[in-house]
């Protein structure tokens, strides 16, 4: 109902108020995973652990998946989805590498080397020239 | 009176913690990062104030989507690093300072700052991390070393609080700092920043000239930096470059003019660009 | 577009609400006080509302001593009336709207108004009996009749926000609702007060000729309301009269020149004197 | 260490940070009671209830005691201490009574006829000249 004037932003998911009454539960899940109590319910069983929070099961499945775009397109906040990587043992850096189509190894040296950037990623119709 | 003699930006990027943590700081990867911190310390240790007024954000640890704040004063008499998801950081508790903490509060709200008080929080690397940097290497069992008055500020969900409120807010804190009647040495902290984007297909982002920009404006020009808009945040540093406007609330309670006693920016510290300035009061 | 067209203002007395779910209200005690919300429940049947917006204090149930907010804003879909010690009050669960309250949450923010956004709460009788008073009784499955947006005033802790602060809020609730594109009638409800202490010796303290004034100066003169102070509230009008900075809110959210169409007073309904105006919006 | 223009108002305590620290526990004590799982843990075992709570010996004495006005000026906050009187089944008009040190029909007709004055009521010096 409100405009968005950060829609034209490439690549890009600003966590609104539309976002996070979407996410909520998957993010409400994702946090859960911080107390290691929690943890273990979601190694031992994670469609028990799951299953406590009200996700829809596209969410459920981007879980599954490990679908890290996905999530967030779905609602999910990318300080709580990392908490399902931490879960999975996956640094930050690499999650990011996962999340924009990079090895691991072409990441790392991107950012070395100065980071992805600002010219050509500022509007998404700089990506779709391309 | 409590007085506030500098102000400090600083990044607060959790694997700066893990760095230090794991004792990895002199590895090429973070040797230069680390490098720009020295001055820092040795600073820190010439000039050691009584409290910091430390300016973070909770990285959905403390909070998470049932509750939001905008702004969330800490005025426990303690605060216990956070487990973030693989075990709280090996640092000491970080202890409050509640008459100063509750007397702010009182100030601010009666200023027209709307505050949510927080009488008990655990705080997570957006806090402990620039302690870190400041402090060198502490140990569970060890004292900071100074009394921490944290302020969470919201920048996770849309909207964050405006830069210009920021600074506004930044100019109650420091009414509410002076008027307190006790002899107390205060530097104010702003953290997090600088361009860095942690999600999606845009993650990496860097946008160096801008930071430099920025700190520039920051130092010389607060009047220019306080009307930077949430757009050009997002677009040009970053979905989390919108971090920056808490280094607003720390150089809205300095004086207008300061002096930049170092500056450190440096190109990456895992996604993230690391930037760090000091700046004096002449007050 | 959405309009405010008409604010009220209502004590929130639980006794009110006892009351009520005891159906005693034909006692002679009850009969003066619920005789003037006859005109409130047919003038609301007559100009049903899609939403209200209600203002109203939470009373240490939904939230203890850990976390105080100035301000917190109820996004959330469905709001439970809370167990306040002697079990929930057996009325039904409030629904909200949650596009508008999101809505409504950025555009204050945006407008430097420092809430905090809550996606769960439960719900006391500060926001419960006020619709009580104009829905008339409503059991547990029933329908309100009403969508409602809560918004929850630190009143408890001192300083609660100024009565300017919180006119000034109003003002930015309404430009925020004026936005919003969808065709919605909206109501603004200000809860609490009036005059009423009902802690220590000087228990029971009700100063009508005050409330009177008040009321006056609200309808009529609010940039005089605005100004009264902390200190004023409570000395006059006891420890709890603060809670009429809430009704500064409502007032804010309306048009300069109202039209009051209904007011009630009585002393007293348990420990307080009832209060209850209801203004029309000219727009 | 803050002006309190507030201090010379008679027979009121002002909820301000000061009381709201010294009360901390005190208080989350009382708002235990709005559960009745803990209802019931204070009605089987009050003192082991009560340790759950970092309360100092004067503020589990005045809980003891049931000593309204003790357990204000303690740090208790009166929307928290009248949990204690829910549990005990004290309607509020009647601690109201017991705070002013009235008899509950005197205080009910005092209430009836208008309330406590404000004449007489603004300034401790007020009480004092008594
Ligand atoms: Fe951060
Ligand atoms: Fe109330």
């Amino acid at each position: 109902m409100t405009e968005k004037p950060y829609e034209d932003i490439p690549g890009t998911f600003v966590f609104d108020a539309d976002r996070s009454r979407e996410g909520y539960w998957l993010n409400q899940f994702c946090i859960s995973l911080r107390l290691e109590k929690n943890r273990q319910a979601f190694r031992d069983d994670p469609e028990a652990h799951m299953s406590r929070f009200a996700m829809s099961e596209e969410q459920k499945q981007a879980v599954r998946d490990r679908d890290w775009n996905r999530l967030l397109e779905l609602g999910g906040n990318i300080y709580y989805t990392s908490k399902l990587a931490a879960f999975d043992g996956i640094v930050f850096q690499d999650l990011a590498a996962m999340m924009s189509h990079m090895s691991r190894d072409d990441y790392r040296k991107m950012m070395v080397d100065g980071g992805r950037p600002i010219e050509g990623n500022r509007y998404k119709s700089e990506w779709e020239k391309k | 009176m409590a007085r506030i003699t500098a102000g400090i930006a600083c990044s607060h990027v959790p694997a700066i913690g893990v760095a230090m943590d794991k004792g990895i700081t002199d590895e090429p990867y973070w040797q230069p990062v680390f490098k720009g911190f020295e001055f820092s310390r040795k600073w820190n240790e010439e000039n050691k104030p009584d409290v910091v007024f430390l300016v973070y954000n909770d990285h959905c640890t403390a909070f998470d989507s049932s509750i939001i704040p905008t702004f969330a004063i800490g005025c426990a008499a303690e605060f216990t690093p956070a487990d973030e998801g693989f075990g709280p950081r090996p640092v000491p508790v970080v202890k409050g300072h509640q008459k100063l903490a509750s007397h702010i509060a009182q100030s601010v709200i009666l200023d027209e700052f709307d505050l949510t008080i927080m009488n008990e929080m655990e705080v997570d690397h957006g806090l402990t991390v620039p302690l870190s940097v400041m402090y060198g290497d502490r140990k569970p069992g060890d004292d900071w070393g100074t009394l921490v008055i944290p302020l969470a500020v919201n920048v996770v969900q849309y909207p964050a609080p405006t830069a210009n409120r920021c600074y506004n807010l930044g100019k109650a804190i420091r009414r509410a700092i002076d008027s307190y009647p006790e002899d107390l040495n205060v530097h104010i902290y702003g953290t997090g920043g600088m361009s860095h984007q942690l999600q999606s297909e845009r993650a990496g982002l860097i946008n160096a000239e801008w930071d430099q920009n920025f700190m520039d404006m920051l130092v010389n020009e607060p009047d220019k930096a306080r009307q930077i808009d949430h757009i050009e945040f997002l677009r040009e540093t970053g979905s989390e470059g919108i971090e920056m406007v808490m280094w607003l609330v720390m150089r809205g309670a300095l004086d207008e003019k300061v002096t930049e006693v170092h500056r450190h920016y440096h190109v990456p510290a895992s996604n993230t660009a690391v930037g760090h300035l000091i700046l004096e009061n002449h007050g």
